[in-house]
């Protein structure tokens, strides 16, 4: 049954062939075209109030215009949003602190590095619950329990505690993208370390294999693609995680700083490219992930 | 030396569980995860005591249990506005949202080239970032926040959800192909009920993310009431022992939530390997 | 040209990382309609395969394949064929029942009709009783008779079975034997049938056709001479034993290729 | 000698003073190696003292004696800030002129964190309920920004006059469209900007000394940035590694920071201080504090730095 | 008691949703080391039920069953197995000799070893050239071999094969069965085989062992006469034949209870 569900040569991965790029482009255009719209509906509000207090008339060109060069737009237009981008990017040396290379690299930086603890801790736990039945019993309530405590409550007092007993900087924040990342890690793996069928299990009982022959010879080999699919799950979610622990952590610097202060000044532009630029490298990042995926799972005879 | 209570409670907890997974019945496996917590709890006790750590960093569960018996109304309005029209109204909307998307990325190769890259993309983006742009759009209330609920779920389930929809078999496939299915038959007759495994996977992901967006939202704004205008608001006073009340509620909740979807994901993939144990 | 499956110079090549598998190879081959054809050949030379092109399930790589006149992708649209493949297939959220009414839903019958049909091919495999069983309760022959009886369930023109009795012991396989001929002179359906068994493919078939492997190629086609009455007894006829002496001898040929 | 400042909010120039003394070497000077902690939205850093991860904070006034209340023994050793900042800032076109007749049934956007206790004890004074309702105002937990006013989401926001106010007036609204009431107006104003110890540090002679020369240095920081406003927003920028903040803005709330100091050398007034007291005590229903607190600020640092 | 297997009274009882199946009801049995043993019988008899409890893969709700005077639970830690499934059940990570080595590598052989045995069995089944290639790109009765090949590479003294050769031709069935009879002679293995061929269970047994369903019961248990050297031509001699009825026979009268 295993071997049919993997069993689809002809399936085709989604990868970026250049036959996707008319699909990728007409759905961009769409996209682009919706947001200007979206950007002149919401910004015209405030023209109109402002020509209204200055007492005069806007003919629709000029309002089309004029909503889309505010300084402080509700929504900034496509290009408004792409040239603070490029600003960010090109227009600054990359150590400068308004680069958002620099920010961008900070927040990279505690993302990966929550990640990989937050992995590392995921699989840990998912071995022991899959082999253990008190662990299952007893740690996945509490694991659940665990990712519904607000984050965003608990980020300053993790970072106050932590500061209080000299821990600063990098670590605070990849803890909270830690705590963010195992559990789609756990669940996943879980899940994954528990898909071998009946027959395959029973193969291994009959060779009288040892539980961690049985894992590294079964269950790892079966729970990967679920691992693939969380761990790009997860790495989003590190990325969210140092972000929130960037907010509170004094607005110091990365890309979550970024953010706040945009907000903080109601620079809509900031906000957006910021934003942009975190997405930008939780794309990269999942992209990534996926990269290491074909090639460990094509390498396995397991590539779809 | 103070130390040594908190190791020998540690260690009772743990002998007392390993003795209870022996006896299989439904209590014990209760028990197990009870006596998990409540070793847990009397541990935070007790180092909370023997260390004397003040209340401001961090209250003994004692306190907590207090706070929570003097604001239940409190608690009450704040899990009224939060979870269920913030966390549960998004989750709902982003779900239904998730599916049917992916159901259509699933049915268009067009739609699947061209919006899962850039799907992919769009859910990158990180919430806490689309949080203060959504309550500027969505207003103050509960709205804003299942507009952040939303948008926080529906990648994970989206993921899932159009992973599940390949996750049929060659033979399976071909069966339908050979008796010449019309489309919506194979969807429901085949993609959907092989793709449930994969979607609870999604939507157990997402109870708790859901909880999270909600709260997070409500601190770029909110009206009087929530879960995280309490908690922001009572860390300001310094009350902590409220801030923690609040985060049990939280907790309680969302292992609520997860449970109900685990149960479901039990009764409709009863079917699956994992699930025939 | 009446043939309903008509295969020209068909060839598939399979593409594999460690270079090409050649699965057919040359192959041509006429099906007149209400023939019974069995397909014996040593593991491994194509037979699955070419039933597989002839349901649209593979593409040729090279040579022309039609059926009823139309391609094999049109036929499979018109629903002209009943599959049963070497493995069960059952899907696995749905009882014997359920899945035996499965394609049944999907072509629209009534439900009454429905249940009357699933009832009828429950019991011509002998699974009266584990009609609300799960796939994973029943043993593999079973399950394999489950899988038979969901292709018989709907009425094709055209029934594919690739080693549809594999599973079976010899007294049910005689049994199924015996109603899959009757299915067949009652209903005149076209039947392609790939067997390990000489004497099942001599017992069924109108016609034989042997395979060989590396790359798959037809060796030998047989017409039998036998009459459409076939009791059981006649397996002891010289003329039963002649035409599997044929057969076998056909194959061994292809062994020897090897 | 080390020493930890934890400011209440994000590097700008609400906290020039510090930075400038850095900058300029003062601390150095009286033998001091200060590290200034940003603070941010949900920093709260009457925490942060209690956990020990600074010395000194910059605080407002209500928020320490609440905390005060609550178990953790606060100190004003200094308040560099004499007067008040705060204000409510309403659309003109709603109608809103007088707060005693004109708020009912409006929707008011408030800081919370700690920052809205002086507006409750104002509407407690104005007899209004927060609760909603005819009699009452709607209150809104305001974000970081002046939105909810562009939006009109809100009839009225808080803003500092040294920052959200200049906001409002960026955004393209004139003050004209605008309506201000600034707490010190109504008589509700309380102490913001203050630096707080823990009662315990204060029994250390050495640790007051070390702070009595660390608020010599402060005001003298503090003299120089108002005197140079646009040098001290340098300096401010300087330290800003978020890289968001600008020359423009910042040196503009510079100005009106100095607007805020005058008439203080450091040392706490005491009559500010018994005023502050008493507008919160008035909390009505749900006071901010519940009784008159007791050494909530001492002179011993500011004596020993002056004198 | 020098029975290697042994079986008091042993039943198996599952329960399903829609009440209990009896798959197993009363078996007794004794083999004796180095005996070849068939089980035969119609489908969803317990055959599989009942090779999986000596295994220890499913546990008898009630009696007694012992291997090599032990538990089967203990003999299956002390590697006494080697088991056939009747679905291949191969890995589709690894490859056929990625496969195949796999038990080596548990059982901690050492590499040139494994190589060297993968080798000597992928030609036992005819699979050499296979070796690199991945399950699915293989034919059903392919994988079938390779998992053959799998459970004879370790040399485990009890051989337990669930209808290893149901989908293969008569060729390589044949030449299958000479190879697995000259291993057996060779190594004094004892063999337990669920087929569903009378004539493969007559010519490789020492035992046949008949078995009846609902519930699964021995209906028969006879011993061939047959000598242990038996050229393929056995299959003519009379004796052969009279066996071969001898177990028909049995056959029917087990479906007769039906
Ligand atoms: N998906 C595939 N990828 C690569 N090679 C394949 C694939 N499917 C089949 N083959 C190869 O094609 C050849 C023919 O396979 P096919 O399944 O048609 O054999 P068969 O005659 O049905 O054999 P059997 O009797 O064992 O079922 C085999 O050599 C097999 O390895
Ligand atoms: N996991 C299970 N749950 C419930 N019933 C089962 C299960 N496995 C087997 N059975 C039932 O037990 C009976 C015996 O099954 P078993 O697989 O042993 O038959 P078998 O003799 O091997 O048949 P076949 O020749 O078809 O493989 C069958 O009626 C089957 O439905
Ligand atoms: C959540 C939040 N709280 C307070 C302020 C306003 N604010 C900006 S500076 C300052 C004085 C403290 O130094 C205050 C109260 C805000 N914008 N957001
Ligand atoms: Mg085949
Ligand atoms: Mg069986």
């Amino acid at each position: 049954m295993t071997d049919a569900v993997l069993n689809a040569p002809q399936a085709r991965r989604l990868r970026l062939h250049t036959g996707d790029l008319l699909p990728i482009l007409t759905v961009l255009l769409v996209i682009v075209a919706v947001w200007y719209l979206g950007a002149i509906r919401m910004n015209a509000a405030w023209e109109r109030d402002q020509a209204a207090r200055a007492g005069v008339q806007l003919t629709t060109s000029e309002l089309v215009s004029r909503t889309l060069t505010q300084d402080r737009p509700v929504l900034p237009a496509p290009h408004q949003v792409a040239q603070g981008l490029w600003e960010g990017v090109a227009g600054q040396a990359v150590t400068s602190r308004r680069s958002l290379v620099w920010h961008a690299w900070v927040t990279l930086s505690a993302t990966l590095a929550g990640f990989g603890i937050g992995t590392a801790l995921g699989i840990v736990l998912a071995v022991g619950i899959v082999h253990s039945r008190v662990m299952d019993l007893s740690v996945m309530p509490w694991a659940v329990a665990s990712q519904t405590v607000p984050i965003l409550a608990i980020a300053p007092m993790v970072i106050v505690v932590l500061a209080s007993v000299g821990v600063t900087g990098l670590l605070p924040k990849a803890i909270i993208a830690a705590w963010l990342s195992f559990f789609p890690v756990l669940v996943g793996m879980v899940k994954g370390l528990r898909t071998p069928d009946g027959m395959q299990l029973d193969l291994m009982r009959s060779w009288s294999a040892p539980k961690t022959r049985v894992f590294w010879n079964l269950r790892l080999p079966s729970s990967l693609p679920y691992l693939f699919a969380s761990l790009k799950v997860a790495i989003a979610a590190a990325l969210v995680g140092t972000i929130v622990g960037e907010l509170p952590a004094g607005a110091t610097a990365g890309l979550g700083a970024r953010l706040l202060s945009g907000s903080y000044y109601g620079q809509t532009v900031q906000i957006w490219s910021a934003l942009f630029a975190a997405a930008i490298l939780a794309a990269v990042l999942v992209a990534l992930i996926g990269l290491i995926e074909r090639t460990v799972l094509s390498r396995m005879g397991l590539a779809r | 030396m103070s130390a040594l209570p908190i190791l020998g409670v540690w260690l009772g907890g743990i002998a007392l569980n390993v003795w209870l997974a022996r006896i299989n019945t439904r209590l014990s496996r209760g028990l197990i995860a009870a006596v998990f917590g409540l070793t847990l709890i009397l541990l935070w006790e007790m180092a909370v005591r023997i260390y004397q750590i003040p209340t401001v960093i961090l209250p003994a569960p004692s306190q907590i249990a207090a706070s929570f018996a003097a604001n239940r109304s409190i608690l009450w309005t704040d899990f009224v506005q939060t979870i269920l029209r913030g966390a549960l109204m998004g989750w709902v909307i982003g779900a239904f949202a998730a599916i049917l998307t992916a159901i259509a990325i699933d049915r268009s190769p067009f739609l699947q080239r061209g919006l899962l890259p850039i799907g992919n993309f769009v859910a990158a983006l990180p919430i806490v970032g689309i949080a203060p742009i959504l309550v500027m759009w969505f207003g103050f209330d509960w709205q804003s926040k299942a507009a952040v609920v939303v948008v926080m779920v529906f990648f994970p389930i989206l993921v899932n959800m159009v992973a599940g929809l390949k996750a049929t078999d060659a033979l399976q496939r071909d069966l339908m192909a050979s008796w010449a299915a019309p489309y919506g038959a194979s969807l429901w007759k085949l993609r959907l009920p092989a793709a449930m495994p994969f979607l609870f996977n999604g939507l157990k992901i997402t109870t708790t993310l859901a909880l999270i967006g909600a709260i997070v939202a409500e601190f770029f704004g909110s009206p009087t009431r929530g879960m995280g205008f309490r908690i922001s608001t009572a860390v300001g006073r310094l009350d902590l022992p409220l801030v923690w009340a609040e985060i049990v509620v939280a907790a309680l909740a969302g292992t609520l939530f997860y449970g109900i979807v685990a149960l479901a994901e039990k009764k409709v993939t009863f079917w699956h390997p994992s699930q025939r144990g | 040209m009446d043939a309903v499956i008509e295969a020209q110079r068909v060839s598939l090549t399979f593409q594999t990382a460690d270079g090409p598998v050649h699965a057919l190879k040359d192959v041509d081959l006429a099906i007149a309609p209400g023939e019974f054809v069995s397909f014996i050949g040593p593991s491994g030379c194509g037979k699955t395969t070419f039933l597989r092109s002839v349901a649209a399930l593979e593409t040729p790589t090279s040579g022309r394949l039609s059926v009823n006149g139309m391609e094999p992708d049109a036929a499979r649209r018109a629903r002209a064929y009943g599959f049963v493949f070497q493995a069960p297939g059952l899907y696995p959220w749905r009882t014997i029942s359920g899945n035996i009414s499965l394609p049944l839903e999907i072509m629209g019958f009534s439900r009454s009709e429905r249940a009357e049909r699933v009832a009828r091919v429950l019991d011509l495999v002998e699974l009266t009783g584990f009609a609300g069983k799960f796939p994973w309760q029943l043993s593999g022959g079973m399950q394999q008779r489950a899988s038979i009886a969901r292709a018989l369930a709907f009425d094709a023109d055209i029934l594919l079975m690739d080693e549809p009795f594999g599973a079976l012991d010899e007294i049910v396989r005689d049994r199924l034997n015996e109603a899959l001929l009757a299915l067949w002179r009652k209903t005149g359906k076209t039947i392609g049938f790939v067997t390990h068994s000489i004497p099942e493919a001599v017992y069924l078939s109108t016609k034989i056709v042997v395979m060989s492997p590396r790359p798959g190629r037809i060796t030998k086609v047989i017409d039998s001479p036998l009459p459409p009455e076939r009791p059981l007894e006649i397996r002891d006829t010289p003329e039963f034993i002649a035409l599997a002496h044929e057969v076998r001898e056909g194959l061994r040929e292809g062994h020897g290729y090897d | 000698d080390e020493l930890t400042l934890q400011l209440k909010w994000v590097t700008q120039a609400q906290f020039a003073g510090y930075y400038v003394a850095q900058a300029q070497g003062f601390y150095e000077e009286e033998g001091l190696d200060v590290t200034i902690l940003p603070g941010g939205p949900d920093i709260a850093p009457t925490q942060v003292l209690a956990g020990g991860g600074a010395d000194v904070i910059v605080e407002w006034m209500p928020a320490a004696l609440a905390a005060r209340e609550r178990g953790l023994p606060l100190v004003n050793i200094a308040q560099p800030f004499k007067s008040s900042g705060m204000m409510l800032t309403c659309l003109a076109e709603t109608g809103i002129q007088n707060p005693e007749t004109d708020f009912a049934g409006k929707t008011l956007g408030v800081w919370f964190s700690g920052n809205e206790y002086p507006f409750l004890s104002w509407m407690n004074t104005l007899g209004l309920s927060t609760e909603g309702g005819e009699g009452g105002v709607t209150v809104l937990k305001q974000g970081f920004n002046v939105d909810p006013l562009l939006q009109k989401q809100a009839a009225c926001i808080s803003t500092m006059t040294y920052n959200e106010y200049g906001q409002v007036l960026d955004a393209g609204l004139s003050e004209d469209d605008l309506v201000t009431f600034k707490y010190e107006d109504q008589g509700v104003a309380t102490l913001e900007d203050g630096l707080y110890v823990l009662e315990s540090t204060l029994e250390d002679d050495a640790m007051v000394d070390r702070l009595a020369r660390f608020v010599r240095a402060s005001m003298k920081g503090w003299e120089y940035a108002a005197a140079n406003p646009d040098e001290a927003a340098e300096i401010v920028l300087e330290n800003d590694e978020t890289g968001a903040q600008t020359m423009e803005h910042q040196a503009r709330m510079m100005r009106e920071i100095a607007l805020l100091l005058e008439g203080s050398d450091g040392t706490l007034d005491e009559a500010d201080y018994q005023r502050t007291v008493d507008t919160l005590l008035s909390g009505g229903s749900d006071p901010v504090i519940s009784a008159a607190p007791e050494g909530a600020w001492s002179p011993v640092v500011t004596d020993r730095a002056f004198n």
